[in-house]
């Protein structure tokens, strides 16, 4: 964890809204992170909690209307890049900040060939001809594992299987060497035995490559793997954010300590009934006044429902660069870890 | 592929024939004599053996097999040797029009070009129209250009042609004085002031064709490309930080094209067809006035070929379609 | 491999699902998707059999074709006596109301045009001739046991969330009290949140009416959580079949101890500690798979017999059954046994 | 009417200006559209008047006809007569004499053997002919010599100008059709759509039912005529694009038939490009009363014959009333303008053929309803329809779609309705209608209605065939397969006797006695046709084209030789 | 759990499927509250119009002196060439093409949607049908009418009279030659939705095909259909009046929308309004039928309805 550089990516106080016709929905609200370079940043929620959208809204992916970046500042090395036109975003997306999706199957041009696709940033980008962007693919395609990569450029992405075609989404994403990467769920809809492939990939990649990773995911387990540092959204705010191990040994926010009594552990003991949390997470209408976890926390209490709490630091370092939770409760540590 | 297709035309071919007998029973139960033009004071045995000589008199199955024969046999033995000067067709008897007398292929042969010329260039403007509408109203959907092109389009359904092309004549013709109302079969191209002349004449058919077409063409694209503006591809071409031209022009239209692409295959039949109402209100004289014509004198050779050819290039626009499918989208694979 | 401690409910021998390959000019039947390709197993009353593998290995198609959804092309199900692979129409349609099925996509799964009244109530008019009234009764019945507001019954599927709406779908095949209820992945398409609320309510179901389950999922946690005897396929047949805690102790086929590897482990210490068995490449086609073991092709332990012979589901150990070649040199393998023939292994690929 | 005896002025003007100044070719081209298009170029193989009017361009007769129904020489040097001793005097024979020196456009001499060959094609019983009926009653036709043509009947022929007169009987090259009598007429096309003849213009270029392309012919018999170097046919379209063509856009020097409402007859001719040109013949609509019972409740076979008299027709009373309820001179208003005159005639002209029969022009509607409640049709249910033994008068009225039809016959309801009479109204495509075809039930012959409307003519002056059809032979009957000219199944033994009094008359003083008696007796007699208006074929020509005389009685572009450009 | 619990006393919410449900979502939609209120504008102007606007019968003399007048206070819509009221004219007229129009349109859709379906759900059926759609197709509609209309319209006539046995006969068809684009847009959404998990929850009850049809699949191609069958109405009305202009529509004096289009057409420089009245009566009708589509789609649905 580099303290010490500069972050190459500074998010403050995003927030996003959608304009729908039931009236707005408050989808990021007032999220603010930072990334180091060479960092890997685990982001943990569930479906709706806004962990894509602050990604995406934060380089100008979201399709607006309805969506619309309200507040805030992301500063990419530096630059605001909330300030400058579509045209120069259109500039840093693809060449300093890259994308990983969800779904292979449908991220990929189905009628372009693999090296087509490869080729399209690094020739916007990085100026290159089509004969040097050719050669670059293949060498990317190489890098990320597929063998045969020349051969394999001419290919649709039809004739690719699930896990090669996310290889070959990570090329796109590595071509013009991004300085952050972002992998929206890059795994999730993969099977097991090719996910752990997928992310020895990534380990790899990123040993070879240094670049800083932002990593969304709703599996803890993939996190603990993977990630330096973890982030919990819920409703579209951070409600906890530590060092990867900090964050297992001590969850701090009753959200995250539900969270991860959750899952079944394939090798610990084993449960006789799972922890549930009960209820539904809340749709983000309006301006949050209290806390959006509050109707499904088993320790909520007055304040809750009339304060939104804001993140507060537990150690002696400041918000964002240690351990920091937003919640009135101030929970005992716990002891032995979440599995204990 | 090649399977594929060879199947196709395998399937094809009894579809054809049964065709062929629906046709040929359809049009030869219809009621109307080609014998209606002659002056009432013609007495009735003149009239029977102008019948007789036109030869209807036969039974209608034995009609039928000689059609057939004359159709797959004998006519494509005189094209045969129209082009290597061979003689395989021995001097048979053609099918001849009763209503002109000629062998109804070299009506429909003299008739093909202006047809293609002009019924064909409407289809190729309304194309051209159709494109950049449904791709601009998929782009800005709901805004007032996608509102506009949806009003054009409904008035493209609902609008006649036989009444959007007289409006035509007024205007441009009687008012404005712009272009002729009658198309000039004779005239040859041969300079550049021919060549005007053949567009202006060429100006009010394709018009009023190429209107119709472009309504319902842009509206096939703009919801093709609706479909597609949603698909993860697209994120994905915008993450890389690809221009919204590229975007929109390159990665959606792609998509978009295959099922337009069918379509506009589809809709080439009609071509060949003619258009009845538009070649008959500007005397182009093509395919569609040929067909009106036989029906009104009841010429029964000339609109069982005419039917029976519409149904022959239904069938291959059909395949061609299919192929086209497959040879614009990688992903299908047909066996 | 009966287990005579319990009652078999389910008995599935050899079962087969083929989808044939049609190609060439004249569309001859020219070879087959082997989605299912010979499966057994015994499914003892009251009983959670889970059924895992990745994508593709024919684990789904086992559901759908052991209740006659697809028809199988050879094999027997034998439902509480009733071998319903082979029934008449007439007979399945009587046979239907004891086997049930819960599917993977709740969004999917419900008509969104019918309300969730109407859809929990179907079976009831498709199988009773009840009147409204009883009708209703039974529809709030359910709705309790599973979970939902009863003043919601007049609501649409999309007016639900994703949990929700599996509590739909479940009230729904619970509706005619079958004995046997086929969960074609229930939790995958659900947040993390809402899975254990659903793996809940199915093992609160199975204790309250007497549930036999065939659990469909690819995510091995849940499948231990909720599983007594794990079934692991892959490419269509069935690598290993044992009592949950033995596999997830000691998995004893290449495929099976290689799967569990892989899974993440939510504990940052232990996860890197993990070594992990990285299997390489992706899984062959079922329309041509390998001549040999189905696994042959991403073996860590492959020998020559793996390339030409197929191995046969066997037991191993009591209640263990490997279709591995590693133990199928000996009718009676111990636990010694397996263990010296992967270290065995082990230094055979490490050349 | 004043822009009738305009035009009629103009014709003068035209017709007989002095054109001999003029050059062959001098005035480049002449553009003719029809609305039809031509299909064929010998009147032989077509009933069509667009093919007879184009072939006339090309194909002479030894003798034609002008706008007064006179005969005129065209390749004959005369017009032979029982007082040059052209007719015999029993009326067996007609002799012809060539003009000399008569050349077909390729060059080659004109002889008498053309003649003869040309009434061999027609007369073949196998080949079809059209225009058979031109060539009936002909025994034979000899060459006495080179210029000699002798025709002679089966017996006496009163009008014997029928074979080789008029544009419905040419003379064809015998060098260029001799391989195409009998069933092989149709297969020669390129002699059918490019005939060798001796006529002003000759064929360049043919595209069946589009467009014919003429030049003038080098060897014409008038070395300065015709005045233009080409000439060409562009056929399709409708009346009203045609009409346009001429009078607004002044794309075509001329248009034939182009019918359209008066109203925009006059705002056309407002234009000042071009004006309009009307011809009458002997055209008139009519309304026929059948006097057979057409009801569907008749067995097949008896329906529309003559064992059933109509129930109400059949009264003449009925029919004289319906008559009386019709205004004339309105339908003109609506529907022709100066293209029509109201008519109480079936032989409206020539003038000396017509019957002063002026008896139905004027309505009457009293005197309609007076007849109706003597013959004992009242309103006795108060419902607005007559009736009489508890059967309504209500009566199926059929005719061709066309749009002025239809303006008829909503008209004409409304005075019947007005009458007490309950009116159906029935329109059917006109090539069924006219079609023959024995298995329609819609076809005209059949006549399975109470009235039908269509228009007819005789296409002589002379009206004896045309009369004929009147005959209680010529009747429709399943029998003769529905074939036969008698529509309304009239019958009067009288008429009959009268007719064939008629084929033996030869004074023409006498003759025209006898047509008009014949005239009176199926119309105002007996009410049995009830002329409606005497129609004028409707053409338009521009303002710079000089020379038209519009014709009747030929073909309307029988002077197309003395036609030229005004400058 | 029989027993009365309290919370079986509670009384279920109405049910969002209801028609007030359905009209609000219709009613957010713009175009189709203008296209229903077109609509209805059309529909009572032809149904009620006739008896609040009775002009006096005109005798034939009188209405010669009053033909081709242009609007008024007399003749709202002016006079014809035989001095007819035209909004007389015209409310006759749209009586018989709008029910030609629907009528016919429905007939189509059903026989589509029915081919479709059972080409779409019945693997075996699948091939012939296709088959019998592409043939259809490829049918000359002219000759196929002519004939029809010659062979059944005397036996129509003798057995409902002139006036409704052409109606029959035409809206018959019209419909019957019409229906091949529905059917294939409904096999295609049948393949798709046979597939859906829903239709196997329902096999796996044991519902009956039939049932599975009828309950599952055709509400869910209601959407596409109903893009259909506006484009239908709009296409049966001009069908009609090419069939009239050929001799094979109604009685001359029975007027419609495309018959009084076409015969305006020559009066069309001198009284423009002639082709006015009737074409836009006619492109009214398609425009508002097809934005009531768009706006039923959206509101029978109830994903989006919920939105």
């Amino acid at each position: 964890m580099a303290d010490g550089a500069a972050p190459v990516l500074d998010v403050r106080g995003l927030k996003t809204v959608f304009r729908t016709r039931g009236g707005e929905v408050h989808a990021v609200n007032s999220v603010s992170f930072h990334l180091n370079p060479g960092e890997l940043l685990g982001v943990v929620g569930e479906s709706g909690s806004g962990k894509s959208v602050t990604m995406m809204s934060l380089i100008g992916l979201l399709p607006s209307p309805p969506a619309e970046v309200r507040e805030g500042e992301v500063l990419l090395s530096g630059r605001d890049i909330l300030k400058i036109s579509a045209d120069e975003l259109r500039d840093l997306r693809g060449a300093k900040v890259g994308f990983v999706f969800q779904d292979p199957m449908t991220s990929l041009n189905p009628v372009f060939t693999v090296g087509n696709q490869i080729m399209e940033p690094l020739i916007r980008h990085m100026g290159m001809s089509k004969s040097q962007a050719e050669r670059r693919a293949a060498e990317l395609l190489a890098l990320v594992g597929i063998p045969d990569a020349a051969k394999r450029l001419k290919a649709y992405p039809h004739q690719f299987s699930g896990g090669m075609r996310q290889r070959v989404m990570i090329a796109i994403a590595l071509a013009c060497d991004p300085d952050v990467l972002i992998a929206d769920e890059p795994t999730t809809a993969l099977d097991v035995t090719i996910q752990a492939q997928i992310i020895e990939l990534v380990k790899e990649l990123r040993r070879k490559l240094g670049m800083a990773i932002v990593w969304i995911t709703h599996d803890l387990g993939v996190i603990a793997g993977i990630a330096d540092r973890v982030m919990v959204m819920y409703a579209g705010q951070v409600v906890e954010q530590a060092p990867v191990a900090e964050l297992f040994a001590n969850p701090r926010h009753p959200y995250t300590r539900a969270l991860l009594k959750t899952i079944p552990s394939l090798t610990g003991e084993r449960e006789s009934r799972l922890q549930v949390i009960e209820g539904q997470p809340p749709i983000m209408s309006g301006a949050p006044t209290a806390c959006p976890f509050r109707a499904r926390c088993a320790h909520a209490f007055d304040r809750c429902g009339t304060e939104n709490p804001q993140r507060r630091a537990l150690d002696r370092r400041p918000v964002g660069y240690g351990h920091d939770v937003a919640c009135h409760w101030d929970a005992p540590a716990m002891v032995g870890g979440a599995h204990a | 592929m090649l399977t594929f297709t060879l199947r196709r035309l395998l399937v094809a071919i009894p579809t054809l024939l049964f065709i062929s007998l629906v046709i040929f029973l359809l049009v030869d139960l219809a009621p109307g004599s080609p014998l209606s033009d002659i002056p009432l004071t013609v007495p009735p045995d003149v009239r029977q053996r102008m019948i007789e000589a036109l030869g209807a008199d036969q039974p209608v199955f034995v009609r039928y097999v000689l059609w057939l024969r004359q159709f797959f046999w004998v006519e494509p033995a005189y094209l045969l040797d129209g082009w290597f000067g061979t003689n395989l067709a021995n001097g048979e008897q053609r099918i001849l029009s009763w209503q002109a007398r000629s062998p109804v292929f070299t009506i429909i042969g003299e008739r093909i070009p202006q047809t293609l010329i002009v019924i064909g260039t409407a289809y190729l403007v309304g194309v051209l129209i159709a494109l950049p509408i449904g791709i601009y109203s998929a782009y800005r959907q709901y805004s007032a250009f996608d509102q506009f092109g949806t009003l054009f389009a409904m008035i493209g359904f609902s609008v006649p042609t036989f009444f959007s092309g007289t409006l035509f004549i007024i205007i441009f013709a009687v008012w404005l004085g712009w272009f002729p109302t009658k198309y000039d079969t004779q005239l040859e191209v041969t300079d550049w002031a021919s060549f005007v002349e053949q567009l202006r004449q060429m100006a009010l058919p394709v018009m009023t064709l190429g209107l119709a077409n472009a309504a319902v063409i842009s509206r096939y694209m703009r919801s093709s490309m609706l479909d597609n503006m949603t698909q993860d591809y697209v994120r994905t071409a915008r993450a890389k930080g690809m221009t919204e031209r590229t975007v929109v022009l390159k990665h959606v239209l792609r998509n978009s094209m295959i099922p337009v692409v069918t379509v506009i295959a589809l809709g080439i039949p009609s071509i060949f067809g003619g258009a009845i109402i538009t070649e008959n209100l500007f005397g182009v004289n093509g395919i569609g006035a040929a067909l009106i014509g036989a029906i009104h004198a009841s010429d029964l050779p000339m609109v069982q070929t005419l039917a029976f050819i519409f149904a022959v290039l239904i069938v291959t626009f059909n395949l061609i379609a299919d192929i086209l499918y497959g040879l614009l989208d990688p992903r299908i694979r047909y066996d | 491999m009966l287990d005579a401690r319990r009652n078999a409910l389910i008995q599935v021998r050899d079962l087969k699902m083929y989808f044939p390959i049609h190609s060439g000019l004249l569309r001859r039947h020219t070879g087959d998707v082997k989605a299912v390709d010979g499966v057994s197993f015994d499914i003892m009353e009251g009983e959670t059999l889970g059924l895992v593998g990745e994508s593709g290995c024919g684990k789904s198609t086992v559901g759908r074709a052991m209740l006659r959804l697809y028809e199988p092309t050879a094999g027997n199900v034998i439902i509480n006596g009733v071998d319903v692979a082979t029934l008449g129409a007439g007979a399945l349609r009587k046979a239907r109301p004891q086997m049930q099925m819960v599917f993977q996509d709740p969004q999917a799964s419900l008509n969104p045009r019918m309300t969730l009244a109407d859809i929990i109530g179907e079976p009831l008019n498709e199988h009773t001739d009840w009147d409204n009234a009883k009708r209703l009764a039974r529809i709030h019945e359910l709705m309790d046991a599973v979970g939902l507001n009863r003043r919601f019954a007049n609501r649409f599927p999309h007016e639900f969330s994703g949990g929700q709406r599996q509590r739909i779908g479940i009230a729904r095949a619970l509706a005619l009290k079958p004995k046997f209820i086929v969960c074609d992945e229930p939790i995958a398409a659900l947040d993390v949140s809402i899975q254990a609320q659903v793996v809940n309510l199915l093992e609160d179901l199975q204790d309250q009416f007497g549930l036999t389950y065939l659990f469909i999922s690819h995510d091995l946690s849940m499948v231990r959580h909720i599983a007594d005897r794990v079934a692991v396929m892959y490419l269509g047949r069935i690598a290993e079949l044992s009592p949950r805690d033995d596999l997830y102790a000691r998995p004893l086929h290449p495929y099976a101890e290689a799967l569990l590897s892989a899974v993440p482990e939510p504990d940052p210490t232990l996860a890197r500690r993990k070594s992990r068995i990285i299997l390489k490449g992706d899984v062959p086609s079922p329309a041509n798979p390998p001549k040999g073991c189905n696994f042959c092709t991403r073996c860590p332990r492959v020998f020559d017999r793996c390339l030409t012979d197929k191995p046969a589901l066997q037991e191993v150990e009591p209640g263990r059954f490997v279709a591995c070649h590693l133990y199928s040199n000996t009718q009676t393998a111990g636990p010694t046994r397996g263990t010296e023939a992967k270290e065995h292994n082990q230094q055979g690929v490490s050349q | 009417m004043k822009l009738k005896s305009a035009l009629l002025g103009a014709v003068c003007v035209f017709a007989f200006a002095p054109a001999a100044f003029a050059e062959r070719g001098a005035d480049g081209e002449l553009k003719l559209t029809f609305p039809q298009a031509v299909s064929i170029m010998t009147p032989y193989l077509s009933g069509g008047t667009k093919d007879i009017y184009a072939a006339s361009m090309v194909l002479e007769p030894l003798a034609g006809l002008d706008p007064q129904g006179v005969l005129v020489p065209k390749l004959a040097a005369e017009i032979p007569t029982l007082e040059n001793g052209g007719i015999s005097a029993d009326l067996t024979t007609i002799t012809w004499k060539l003009q000399p020196g008569l050349l077909w456009s390729d060059g080659t001499p004109v002889t008498a053997d053309d003649a003869v060959f040309t009434a061999a094609y027609c007369m073949d019983p196998a080949g079809g002919c059209a225009q058979a009926t031109k060539y009936e009653g002909v025994a034979s036709v000899e060459a006495v010599d080179a210029t000699t043509i002798k025709v002679t009947f089966t017996g006496p022929k009163p009008n014997p100008y029928t074979a080789f007169v008029g544009a419905l009987a040419p003379i064809l090259q015998k060098a260029q059709f001799a391989n195409c009598l009998g069933a092989a007429a149709p297969t020669c096309t390129d002699a059918n759509n490019m005939p060798i003849g001796t006529g002003p213009f000759m064929v360049t270029g043919f595209t069946v039912n589009d467009t014919v392309s003429l030049t003038a012919n080098p060897n014409y018999r008038d070395p300065a005529k015709p005045a233009f170097a080409t000439a060409v046919i562009k056929g399709g379209g409708d009346a009203e694009g045609s009409a346009r063509a001429v009078m607004e856009t002044g794309e075509f020097d001329y248009a034939w038939n182009t019918q359209i409402p008066p109203d925009s007859q006059t705002a056309m001719t407002a234009a000042g490009k071009g004006q309009f040109v009307v011809a009458f013949g002997t055209l008139v609509e009519r309304v026929e009363m059948n006097t057979t019972n057409p009801s569907p409740d008749l067995p097949e076979g008896e329906r529309s014959t003559a064992k059933h008299p109509h129930p109400i027709l059949s009264d003449i009373k009925v029919r004289t009333a319906l008559s009386k309820a019709i205004d004339r001179s309105i339908l003109v208003e609506v529907g022709y303008g100066a293209g029509g005159k109201p008519t109480c005639n079936v032989i409206p002209g020539p003038d000396a053929w017509a019957s002063d029969n002026t008896g139905c022009l004027t309505q009457d509607m009293p005197g309609a309803m007076a007849l109706l409640d003597e013959a004992g049709w009242k309103d006795s249910d108060g419902d607005g329809i007559r009736d009489k033994d508890g059967k309504k008068l209500s009566i199926l009225y059929q005719t061709t779609v066309n749009p002025i039809r239809q303006d008829f016959q909503a008209l004409i309801k409304d005075w019947w309705t007005e009458l007490g009479v309950e009116v159906e109204l029935k329109a059917i495509d006109p090539g069924v209608f006219f079609g023959g075809d024995p298995g329609s039930p819609d076809t005209f012959q059949k006549f399975y209605a109470d009235v039908e409307m269509y228009a007819n003519n005789s296409d002589n002056p002379d009206p004896e065939t045309y009369l004929g059809q009147y005959q209680c032979k010529n009747a429709p009957t399943p029998e003769n397969g529905w074939q036969g000219e008698n529509i309304n199944r009239f019958c009067d033994p009288a008429y009959d006797a009268l007719h064939a009094e008629l084929t033996k008359t030869t004074d023409i003083a006498a003759r025209q006695e006898i047509a008009k008696k014949l005239n009176d007796m199926v119309t105002k007699d007996s009410m049995t046709v009830i002329p409606l208006v005497h129609r004028g074929t409707l053409s338009a020509h521009s303002l710079t084209l000089g020379g038209v005389a519009i014709n009747a009685w030929d073909s309307e572009l029988w002077n197309v030789a003395d036609w030229f450009r005004v400058k | 759990m029989t027993d009365a619990t309290p919370q079986a006393t509670v009384k279920p919410e109405k049910p969002a499927g209801s028609g007030r449900a359905i009209w609000q979502q219709f009613r957010s939609h713009k175009g189709a509250v203008f296209g229903l209120a077109v609509l209805t504008f059309l529909v009572l102007a032809v149904l009620i119009g006739p008896y609040l606007w009775q002009p006096e019968k005109l005798s034939v003399a009188q209405a010669m002196k009053v033909r081709n007048q242009p609007p008024s206070w007399q003749f709202p819509l002016g006079t014809d060439q035989l001095g007819r009221d035209m909004l007389v004219r015209m409310m006759q007229a749209g009586k018989v093409s709008l029910a030609v129009g629907f009528v016919a349109m429905i007939i189509a859709i059903t026989v589509g949607t029915l081919i479709g379906v059972l080409a779409g759900y019945f693997r075996r059926l699948d091939g012939p049908l296709m088959r019998m759609t592409d043939m259809f197709l490829a049918l000359p509609l002219i000759p196929l009418l002519l004939v029809m209309v010659m062979l059944f319209r005397d036996r129509i006539a003798s057995v409902m009279g002139p006036e409704l046995g052409a109606f029959t006969l035409i809206v018959f068809a019209i419909g019957i030659t019409s229906w091949m684009q529905a059917a294939r847009i409904v096999r295609g959404e049948v393949l798709a939705l046979k597939e859906r998990e829903y239709v196997l929850a329902a096999r796996s009850i044991g519902v009956a095909p039939r049932r599975i049809i009828l309950r599952h699949i055709l509400p869910n191609v209601v959407s596409p259909v109903m893009v259909a069958a506006t484009l239908g109405v709009a296409e049966a009305i001009i069908t009609e009046s090419v069939l009239s202009f050929l001799g094979l529509g109604f009685p001359p004096d029975f007027p419609t929308w495309g018959r009084l289009l076409f015969d305006g057409l020559q009066y069309m420089q001198l009284y423009p309004e002639r082709v006015i009245w009737p074409g836009l009566a006619i492109s009214l009708t398609v425009l508002s039928v097809n934005y009531i589509g768009d706006g039923l789609r959206d509101a029978l649905d109830p994903r989006i309805r919920g939105r």
